[in-house]
Order: C-alpha cells, then sequence, then structure tokens
C-alpha cells in the first residue's frame, strides 16, 4: 500500500437550505487505516458518509475539500464520481433488502459492478463473481448466484453487499451501521466476515455506526460526532478507556453490558439527561451543555474546537484519566 | 397503587399455561395442503406481582407471538392465557374488563405509538375514557405525568412536536393511566438514540420498584433485557429453552439459543482487547 | 433527480432544503391557480341559480350566430339565436351537480367498503376487492351506455353510472390508506385499552385519512365533469331544457360543422375547470402530505 | 409458484366474468323491464309485444334466458337485432377494422410518448424543464377527449386542409384514404391518453429512483442516466404495466367518444345507435364483449406482472 491516505476530509460542511448538517469536519484515514464515526441520529454521519461518496440527496451541498485518490471529490463531476464509485470508494448500506435491486439475480447485480469497472466480458465477470460469493463463505454458491434477493436471508444479503462493495479492491468501503437491520445473532458473523475481507485487501474502513462496540471490535480510530461536528477523535483504545469528552464518556457509561448485570438491579444505569437537539434549535456555544454535568458560562458562550495532539477533544473542560467504570478494561 | 395490589404473593398475575399457537401459510405448491406454522410450542410463562421479567430470542423465534396471547389480542389454539388466575378466554365481562385495564403495553416505535392528530391530553385520558374508569382523571394525569417525568405543557401539544425518548415516556404514561398490574414492553428501546435508551431502561426498573408493577420485557438484546429484568426466557423456534437469572445466563448459558444470544453480544472491553470477532 | 427523502438514513435532513423549498412554491402555485379556478366556477354555477342573461332555451331568430363579443350577447348566441353565456352558465349547474354527485356518493360508498375490507378478516376483504376489481374491469362508458339503454339518459342517470365506475376505485385507496393506519402502534395501544373496531376507525383512522379522502374527492370530481360532457356530447346524457357543456359542443358541430367558433367556449370552460380541480388536488396532497411538512415543526 | 400464480388469476378471470354477465344481464332485464316493450316503444299494441317476446323467447324465464345468451355467446352467437334481424356478431365483426386500428394505435402512441416524457420529466423533477412538461401532462389530462378531436379537425381539417375532418374510407377502397381518415382520430386518443399516462410514468419512475437500490447502483459506479435506464426503469415497468391495465377502460371510452367526433363508422357508433334504439340484446352483447376484452387485458397484465416481479413467482 501507498503512503496515500484512503481518505483525507479537510472542513466538511453539509448545507442544506439555511441549516448546516455537517459543521466542519476532518480526519484523516490513512491507506489500509480502519476508522470509526459515531453518533446518534442527527449527528451529521451518514450525510459525512454520503458526502464522501457524492451521492447526497438533491438540495444537500458539501462545501469543504475531501481528497480521495488524489483527487478532491468534492469538484468532480458525476461522470468523474461515477467513474470511482465501486472502483475506489465504496459503501455498504443499512438495510440490504432495499438496497438490492427486488427484479435483478444477485450473481448478475455482482458481475455488473465487475463488468463496469474492469471492462471485462460477462463469462470473466460471472466467474470473478462467483469466487467473490464463494469468498464470502455463502452456502451453495451457485444457488446464491442465481437468486433474487428476496430469496435470502438477511445476513446474507448483507454478505452480498459486501461481495458487491468489495468487488474492485477499493481504497476505502464505507459501512454505515452495516448491521443494523440483521438478526443479533447473525450481526457478529457479518462483521467478522467484513473484518477478515477488508484485512485481505488492505482496504480502509469507514465504519458508521451508534453501537460503541462495534467500532471497538472493528476500528483502529473513532471520531465522535455530536450536532454536526467531530468532538472527540483519537485511538480506540485510549478514547473508549479515558474519554475527554463527557459525550463520549456519557455514551460509554450508558451502555448496559454484561458488568452491569453482576449488580442486578441494585445500581442505575448511568444516563444523559436531556435529548440530542434538533438542527433549527441549536444551543449556543458548545452543543452538548445543555447536557453536560460540567458546564459553565464559558460553554455556554464559546463553541470548542478540537484541540491538537494525538487525543483530541472539543471541550472546555476536559475530563481526565482512565475509566474505572466497569465498562472499559 | 393501591396497597393490596402491590402485596406480594407466589401466585402469578400473568400466565400462559402450555399455549399454542400455529397459522396456516400460503401454498407454496398448487396441489399441496396449506402448511402449517408452529409458532409456538406447549409454552409456559409466567409473571409474579411486582416482578421483572424478560423474553429474548432472534426475530421469528415466537416472542411476538406470545406477547400477542400474553395481552389478549390473539386466543391460542390450544392452552390458557391466565389473568388472576383465570382463564382470559372465558371470562365475565366484568373480569374481562379488569384484565384489560390491568394489562397494558408499550411497543417499539414511539412515533408510531401516537395517533399523530391527537394531542398528547386527550391520548392519555383516552383508556379511562374507553374504560368507563371514574374518578379524577387530570389528577391521574398529573400524578402519571410526574411518574414518567414530563411537565404539563406536554398536554396541549401534539406528538410531532417531541422527540423519540419523549414520545416514548408519553406512551409509558398512558399505558400508567388506568394502574395497570402489568406492562409488557415489545423492544421499548430499540428504535431510540444510544444516549436515551438508558433512561428509557432506569425508568421502567423505577417504575417496577416504585409501583410494585408486574413488567414484561421483549427484546433482542440480552444486554438490555438484563439490566432490567430479574428472570430472563430464551426463546427459539416456538419454545422456551431455558429461563433463569440473567447473570446465570450470562455465564453458564445451557442451551444453544441461549448461547448464540451470549456470544452475540459486543462489548467495548472485548474490542478493545481484540477478542470481540474471535 | 431523487428526491430529499431521508427516511432511511439517520440524518435528520431539515425539511427547509432548497429542493423541499421549490417543491413546497410549487405546490402553493397549484393550490392557488386551483383554488382561484375552482372558485369562479363554484360561484358562476352558483349565480347560475338566481341569475343568468337569458333564457338558454329561448330561440331568438333575428339574433342568430352572434359573434363573441355581441352587445347583450357576450360570448355570442348559437344557430337558433340561444345566448351562449347562459348556456355556458346553466351548463355549470349540470357539471357541479354531477360531478360532486358522482364523487360524493362513491366517496361515501367507497369509505364503507373500503374501511370495512380494511379492518375485517380476510374472507370480507378478498370478497369486497375482488369485486371492485370485477366493477373496475367495465368501463364507465360502457356503464353509462347500458342505462342510457334501459333507465333513459339524464343527470340521474349519469350520477349512477360515475358512482358504479368511481366507487371501486376510491375502495382501494380508501383501504390501502386505511391500512397504514391501522399498522400504526396506537391502534394497537387503542385495542388494548378496549377501543372497539367502530370507534378506532371514526376516531383514529378517518382523521389520518382524511387528506386521501378529500384529494380523491377533487380528482374524481375532475374526472366527473370530463365524464358527464363526454357523455352530454354522444346524447346519452342531459339534454335539453338541461344544459350541459358537452351538449353545447354537439349542438355547435352538428348544427353549423366541425369550424364553428362556439366549439370554442364550452372546451375552454371544461379544460379550465377540471384543471383548476386538479391543480387544487395536487396542492391539497402536497400540503395535507405529513412527509413534506416535516413531523417537528 | 408461478403455476400456482396463473391458474388463481385464471380462476379469477372466469368468475369475474361471470359475474358481469350476470350484472349486465339482469341490469337489463331489471331496469329495461319488458324488453319488448322497451323495444316496440310505447304505441305498441300488447299482441304486438307478446309476439315478439315468443319470437325472441323472451316469454321464458331468466335463467333460461340467460343460460341461451351465454351458450350463445360461447358458441359466436351474439343474437339479432331486433329491428333489422342482422346477426349481431356480423355486425360487430363489420365494424373491427375501424375500432381496433384506431384503439390500437392511440394506445401506442401514448405509450410511445408517454413513457419517454414521463421519465424526462422525472428525471428533470424540481427543473424547469421537467415542472414544464409535467405542467404540459396536467393541462393535457383536463382537455376532453372530444374537444381534442374538434380541435384537432379545426386545425388540420379545416384550417390547413390536410387531412379529412371526419368520415371513412374503407380499407377495401383505399388503404391510404383509411389511414388518412384514421390519422386524427388516432392523434387525438393518443395525445389525451399520452397525458395521464405520462403523469403516471413520472410519478412511477420518480418513486422508484428514490428507492435505495438505485442509490446502490450510483454507488457501485452507475451514472445517474445508466441508474434510471437500467434500474429504475424495469422497476417502474411494475406499476406502469399494472397502470395501462386501467387505461384500457379509459381507451375504450375514448375510442368511443372519438369515433363520434370523426363520424367513423366503428363499434361504438354501433352500440350508440343501438342504445338510442334500444337494441336491448345488441347492447347486452356487445358491452359484454367489450368487458370481456377489458378482463382478458386485465389478465395478460396480470400475468406479465407475475413474470416481471420475480417475488411474485414465488409468492403465489
Amino acid at each position: 500500500m501507498s503512503a496515500v491516505p484512503a481518505v483525507q476530509v479537510r472542513d466538511l460542511h453539509v448545507r442544506a437550505g439555511g441549516l448546516t448538517a455537517v459543521r466542519g469536519v476532518s480526519f484523516t484515514i490513512p491507506a489500509g487505516g480502519r476508522m470509526g464515526l459515531v453518533g446518534e441520529s442527527g449527528s451529521g454521519k451518514t450525510l459525512t458518509a454520503l458526502s464522501l461518496m457524492g451521492l447526497l440527496p438533491v438540495g444537500l451541498r458539501a462545501q469543504g475539500e475531501i481528497l480521495h485518490d488524489g483527487v478532491d471529490v468534492t469538484k468532480l463531476s458525476d461522470a468523474q464520481l461515477s467513474r470511482r464509485r465501486g472502483r475506489t470508494l465504496s459503501m455498504v448500506f443499512q438495510d440490504p433488502l432495499s438496497a438490492l435491486n427486488p427484479v435483478r439475480r444477485v450473481g448478475h447485480q455482482i458481475a455488473s459492478v465487475i463488468r463496469r469497472h474492469k471492462g471485462v466480458g460477462s463469462n470473466e465477470a460471472g466467474q470473478q463473481a462467483l469466487s467473490l460469493v464463494q469468498q464470502m463463505r455463502l452456502p451453495r454458491p451457485e444457488r446464491i448466484m442465481h437468486a433474487y434477493p428476496h430469496e435470502l436471508s438477511g445476513g446474507q444479503r448483507q454478505r452480498v453487499m459486501i461481495a458487491m462493495a468489495l468487488a474492485c479492491y477499493p481504497q476505502l468501503i464505507i459501512a454505515d451501521e452495516p448491521t443494523t437491520a440483521l438478526d443479533v445473532t447473525v450481526q457478529k458473523q457479518v462483521l467478522r466476515l467484513l473484518n477478515e475481507a477488508v484485512s485481505e485487501r488492505g482496504c480502509g474502513l469507514l465504519m458508521i455506526t451508534h453501537d460503541l462496540p462495534i467500532v471497538a471490535a472493528m476500528c483502529e480510530t473513532v471520531a465522535v460526532m455530536y450536532a454536526g461536528r467531530i468532538v472527540e477523535m483519537g485511538p480506540v483504545s485510549e478514547v473508549f478507556t479515558a474519554p475527554r469528552h463527557p459525550y463520549t464518556r456519557g455514551l460509554l457509561d450508558s451502555q448496559p453490558t454484561m458488568d452491569n448485570i453482576a449488580i442486578d438491579g441494585s445500581s442505575r444505569l448511568p444516563s444523559i439527561p436531556g435529548m440530542v437537539p434538533p438542527l433549527d434549535g441549536l444551543p449556543a456555544g458548545c452543543a452538548f451543555h445543555p447536557r453536560c454535568p460540567r458546564a459553565d458560562d464559558r460553554c455556554r458562550r464559546e463553541a470548542p474546537m478540537l484541540d491538537g495532539g494525538g487525543r483530541r477533544a472539543a471541550c472546555w473542560h476536559p475530563l481526565e484519566g482512565t475509566l474505572t467504570g466497569t465498562n472499559a478494561a | 397503587m393501591s396497597a393490596d395490589v402491590v402485596t406480594r404473593s407466589s401466585e402469578p398475575v400473568l400466565a400462559a399455561c402450555g399455549v399454542t399457537q400455529t397459522y396456516r401459510l400460503n401454498r407454496a405448491r398448487l396441489f399441496e395442503k396449506r402448511p402449517v406454522l408452529t409458532a409456538l410450542d406447549k409454552v409456559d410463562f409466567d409473571v409474579r406481582p411486582g416482578e421483572a421479567v424478560g423474553l429474548v430470542g432472534e426475530s421469528g423465534s415466537g416472542k411476538s407471538t406470545l406477547t400477542r396471547l400474553l395481552i389478549g389480542i390473539e386466543a391460542p389454539v390450544s392452552g390458557v392465557v391466565t389473568f388472576e388466575g383465570e382463564d382470559v378466554g372465558r371470562m365475565t365481562a366484568d373480569r374481562r374488563h379488569r384484565f384489560r385495564r390491568s394489562v397494558q403495553m408499550v411497543l417499539q416505535d414511539p412515533r408510531s405509538s401516537l395517533d399523530p392528530r391527537m394531542r398528547v391530553g386527550t391520548a392519555l385520558m383516552e383508556p379511562l375514557r374507553s374504560l368507563r374508569i371514574e374518578g379524577d382523571h387530570r389528577a391521574r394525569v398529573r400524578t402519571v405525568l410526574g411518574q414518567v417525568g414530563l411537565d404539563e405543557q406536554a398536554l396541549e401539544k401534539y406528538p410531532h412536536q417531541f422527540s423519540g425518548g419523549q414520545l416514548q415516556r408519553i406512551a409509558i404514561a398512558r399505558a400508567l393511566m388506568p394502574e395497570p398490574r402489568v406492562l409488557v414492553a415489545d423492544e421499548p428501546v430499540s428504535a431510540l438514540d444510544v444516549s436515551i435508551q438508558a433512561q428509557v431502561l432506569n425508568l421502567l426498573r423505577d417504575l417496577v420498584d416504585e409501583l410494585g408493577l408486574s413488567l414484561i420485557l421483549i427484546a433482542h438484546d440480552l444486554s438490555v433485557v438484563a439490566y432490567t429484568t430479574s428472570r430472563v426466557s430464551v426463546m427459539a423456534s416456538g419454545r422456551i429453552v431455558e429461563t433463569g437469572r440473567p447473570a446465570d445466563l450470562f455465564s453458564r448459558p445451557g442451551a444453544e439459543a441461549t448461547r448464540n444470544l451470549v456470544d452475540a453480544v459486543l462489548t467495548v472491553r472485548d474490542g478493545i482487547a481484540g477478542t470481540a470477532l474471535a | 433527480m431523487p428526491q430529499a427523502d431521508t427516511s432511511n438514513q439517520n440524518a435528520t435532513v431539515p425539511e427547509a432544503s432548497p429542493h423541499r423549498r421549490r417543491r413546497r412554491r410549487i405546490s402553493n402555485a397549484s393550490l392557488l391557480v386551483g383554488l382561484a379556478l375552482t372558485s369562479v366556477f363554484f360561484i358562476i354555477a352558483l349565480v347560475s341559480f338566481f341569475y343568468v342573461p337569458h333564457d338558454p332555451n329561448m330561440p331568438d331568430v333575428r339574433n342568430r350566430l352572434l359573434p363573441f363579443g355581441s352587445p347583450g350577447h357576450l360570448f355570442g348566441t348559437d344557430v337558433l339565436g340561444r345566448d351562449i353565456a347562459s348556456q355556458l352558465m346553466v351548463g355549470a349547474q349540470t357539471s357541479l351537480l354531477v360531478g360532486v354527485g358522482g364523487a360524493a356518493i362513491a366517496l361515501v360508498l367507497g369509505t364503507i367498503a373500503g374501511l370495512a375490507a380494511a379492518s375485517s378478516g380476510k374472507l370480507v376483504d378478498e370478497t369486497i376487492m375482488r369485486g371492485a376489481d370485477v366493477l373496475l374491469s367495465i368501463p364507465g362508458i360502457v356503464t353509462a351506455l347500458v342505462l342510457a339503454a334501459t333507465i333513459g339518459s339524464g343527470a340521474g342517470t349519469t350520477i349512477l353510472a360515475l358512482t358504479a365506475f368511481f366507487t371501486p376505485s376510491f375502495t382501494r385507496v380508501i383501504r390501502s390508506a386505511a391500512l397504514t393506519v391501522l399498522e400504526e402502534n396506537y391502534i394497537t395501544a387503542a385495542r388494548l385499552y378496549g377501543r372497539d373496531r367502530i370507534f378506532i376507525l371514526a376516531r383514529h383512522v378517518v382523521p389520518n385519512i382524511a387528506g386521501v379522502m378529500i384529494v380523491q374527492f377533487t380528482l374524481y370530481f375532475a374526472v366527473g365533469i370530463l365524464v358527464e360532457s363526454s357523455l352530454s356530447y354522444l346524447g346519452v346524457g342531459v339534454s335539453r331544457p338541461s344544459m350541459s357543456w358537452g351538449l353545447i359542443l354537439n349542438e355547435a358541430q352538428q348544427q353549423v360543422g366541425v369550424s364553428s367558433p362556439l366549439a370554442m367556449w364550452p372546451g375552454l370552460a371544461i379544460v379550465l375547470v377540471v384543471l383548476g380541480l386538479n391543480l387544487l388536488g395536487d396542492g391539497l396532497r402536497d400540503v395535507l402530505d405529513p412527509k413534506l411538512n416535516g413531523r417537528r415543526s | 409458484m408461478l403455476l400456482h400464480y396463473v391458474l388463481r388469476r385464471l380462476a379469477f378471470f372466469i368468475g369475474a366474468m361471470f359475474i358481469a354477465s350476470v350484472l349486465i344481464f339482469v341490469l337489463i332485464r331489471a331496469a329495461g323491464g319488458n324488453v319488448a316493450a322497451v323495444v316496440l316503444g310505447r304505441d305498441a299494441s300488447p299482441e304486438a309485444i307478446n309476439a315478439l317476446a315468443t319470437e325472441y323467447g323472451l316469454d321464458r324465464p331468466w335463467a333460461v334466458q340467460y343460460l341461451d345468451w351465454i351458450t350463445g355467446m360461447m358458441g359466436g352467437d351474439l343474437g339479432q337485432s331486433f329491428r333489422t334481424g342482422e346477426s349481431v356478431a356480423d355486425l360487430v365483426v363489420s365494424r373491427l377494422p375501424i375500432s381496433v386500428p384506431l384503439a390500437g394505435a392511440g394506445l401506442v402512441l401514448a405509450i410511445l410518448i408517454a413513457i419517454p416524457a414521463g421519465t424526462y420529466a422525472a428525471r428533470n423533477a424540481g427543473r424547469s424543464s421537467g415542472t414544464l412538461i409535467a405542467l404540459i401532462s396536467q393541462i393535457g389530462i383536463a382537455v376532453p377527449v372530444f374537444w381534442a378531436g374538434v380541435l384537432l379537425s379545426l386545425l388540420f381539417g379545416v384550417q390547413l386542409g390536410w387531412l379529412p375532418t371526419g368520415g371513412w374510407t374503407p380499407w377495401n377502397v383505399s388503404v391510404l384514404g383509411a389511414i388518412q381518415s384514421l390519422v386524427l382520430p388516432v392523434l387525438a386518443l393518443g395525445l389525451v391518453m399520452a397525458a395521464s399516462l405520462s403523469r403516471y410514468v413520472r410519478t412511477a419512475v420518480l418513486d422508484v429512483m428514490n428507492q435505495d437500490y438505485v442509490r446502490t447502483a450510483r454507488a457501485t459506479g452507475m451514472s445517474q442516466t445508466r441508474a434510471l435506464l437500467t434500474v429504475g426503469l424495469p422497476n417502474a415497468a411494475l406499476p406502469i404495466v399494472t397502470f395501462l391495465g386501467l387505461l384500457i377502460a379509459e381507451l375504450i371510452g375514448g375510442t368511443v367518444i372519438i369515433e363520434t367526433v370523426f363520424s367513423l363508422p366503428g363499434l361504438s357508433r354501433m352500440i350508440l345507435s343501438n342504445v338510442a334504439a334500444r337494441e336491448v340484446i345488441v347492447v347486452q352483447s356487445t358491452v359484454m364483449l367489450i368487458i370481456v376484452f377489458v378482463m382478458f387485458v386485465n389478465l395478460v397484465v396480470d400475468l406479465l406482472y407475475g413474470l416481471l416481479d420475480p417475488r411474485i413467482r414465488v409468492a403465489g
């Protein structure tokens, strides 16, 4: 792998009319690197992902710089982008049933991605598609190739989606909540598969999720988003053991885990009070201050920026020390 | 809630005894009999006064069917569902009314749980009006709002003016209005934001403690159920395959389905240790 | 281009995106134009009950085939000297009566059938919907012809034919709208606290599908006007002394031939009114659509 | 399975035809009263009415008459006209060379205009070009088909004198003449139907373009236009085909009207004159024929749907 990053995002804004949904997001995923982008609904994580793909819904505009494959994605025409989508940059969506074309056989859908980008004939593309399906450890690959999406299970469909995303050895795969729509017992299998496939190919991974354990299992670095901004960023092992932003801390604390259960009803799950502010009603200063136990006047007035260093947080009163609770090692 | 209801007794307040439920499916082939799906196969399940029990399983394991039987909107093909020891299917109108009032439910998607064209105040009064419960309705509304942590301004508003977490509180408030003995919560937090889930789970636990409510919590996530309840039943292919204390289920899962569910739980700690996907 | 539909994304895209604003602007425009055209039509039809410049059936041999703009006869006269403006005004009455009549009766019947189908068991549902399918395969004009052949033509027959033609469509639309509402959690909750089917349909389902009902009524009102004028044009709708825009065209063509300028006015009247109602319906659809309004206000 | 689906559709087709035939039969007997009296008019003597009733078997029980009618229909015997004694089947067949090309060409024209126009309007929704198309089809929907016919003959017939404003030159007299007399009617019918069809196509395409699988196609490198044509349209075909089935009823109505506007002696002119003359048997049989035709088209549409949508093939 070369030293060129899989993607480098600088000061990304996504605007819709008078409102700004993503407010100055910057991050870099090195070649073969894996980053988790964590946030709740409305935090702007999915819009960030769609900006990278150049697939924002009509009416939304991305501003800033997204360097990928030696070019600024935001400056490319749709045709130029189309040549990269699925080849150097691909995406796995949340709901695999609605994301696959219902009237085409699965094999055809995978093969058409290969044909489009590799310029091979349909026989060759079919062969490659079959071998991809085999690599996805799908049972009876020939039958899967001839099946329609509705004939497969949820986990099988998501494997097919991953096969399509991997077909051309992209530099970066964006996975947007890839297991949320699946049955719990299947989630881990799919994550394992994605993990291996990404490792084997040395692809970069951007994992979009609200689920912290998934990020911990899959990623090296994590960026936590709140109300359109990254509030904390750094190596997973550090952010999740010694969070500096009170929001990250709150998220980690409020996960019910096996360790809480030993207490069996005697303690309360720590929770973040209040609710996520709507985009058109963002509080002044730090957007998190109304829910923050450490907030003071400065937090209400001035919005903090991400500080420097490898462990960055956007907070006037960052936490120190490691978590002593039961949630992290 | 009056004191006599809270009295702990070993008699289950709501129970399913040997219930079986089948559905007819569409034919797959022309000249075959319509296949029958056995959604529930001789299932026993109960909840005692003031107890919080959990029901977990993958989709298709039969937990939704069991829920529908327990709340009485479906009747089993065999077996009985009993409320306070009495067969729900053979109740007198009087007892049936008491059953209706005493078993209430909170559903998954809070946005869909409230009629968008009905003010929250009206929606909260609905159970009292429908069940013709006498008394000071306004006072009851104030009490319940306090219990779920909402203020009275909410009453004049419409559902679209609230966030998901607030709507789930309102839905819980409505379920509490007729002073039920049993609250059935079907995936009450899976549609909510992570930072809100803990709030709602805590609220459910407090209600059990403070009101002596019985809670049946249905979820696919073992850790959510385990945190809130003291006894968990695991379902797989229409049967309850294992029942036990959450901590025991986690540490010594007996049935394969339980093991699968325990294995499926991801934690931050395992993730950082690099063992999550091993 | 895909529209700003973000229902499958976690991001809450603000409703005021430019595309939505544009769509909002267009639907506001169609609402206004539609409302204006429809109001003019209603006013003319209502005024004609009390006042028309001339008796539309009164021949006047001295003033035959007067051109547009003649004093006292703004839209001219026909081959027998009858005032066109008055005929147009009285024709509006028929359009209003038949259009509203057909759409309203069908709406009532379709709502009953649709709600029954949506809220009953599979057998009732299948019976009603297959019945609707059968009726839908009978072209409306064929029904009208059969009725005209048997019970004779007239406004009543036309309304009856429209009812038979519209009811199955209404039934389908109402049923599918009601099914969507019936799947909501608040319906389950209402059943749990003891509300019966009639209450749930009346208090929860109908208010939530009222928008659909209003829009459909408007659109079928327009179709009713088209069908009525067509039947009168064919000579199996209303006939004198009643008046219809289709009938004016029919007479103009029969008496003067295809080149008659008289053919313009009734045709234009139909286009404007039908266009007005359709624009109104579309505008209302967008205004009443909660998806476009954004759920958080 | 597919066979199951086909058989179910066939069963519905047969059942629907039975119900429709009973409906028509009963409607005509019940609403029309004494058929013989209706035919002969108010001044007829009771003896004449009875004689006619006996001659045509109208004095037999309804069930017998119904069976007689249906078995006749199946054997191609559609009954006779009271007045002229002509065979209804012959009458119908003699009119088909006018009505069938008119309706067929009108439908084809409508499809040829509507699918590209609707797709274009959907592709450019939110831009002026798309809005313009949408507005044109909105106006087109408001135009009654007879007025479209009148306007076209005013323009091309009267003003420009290019084409006949009405009347019919039979095929065996002059093929060119027959085509010439059909051009304006087909145009009027096709344009008006294209308006509502294109609007429907626009909605269907817009709907499909918002689906996740179109986004997937784009995310794997398909251009906007390619995704529209290779993913969007095949999926939009399902609702469009359904709508085409419903449009057949509108097509029949339009044909009836257009034949009148252009004085074409087609099937509908025959029905209209028989309606006026209260020839109930002729009306009853021809109407039934039309319904059978519409139901048959809908059957074909349903089967086509089953072929197009793999989900139906399995679900049955």
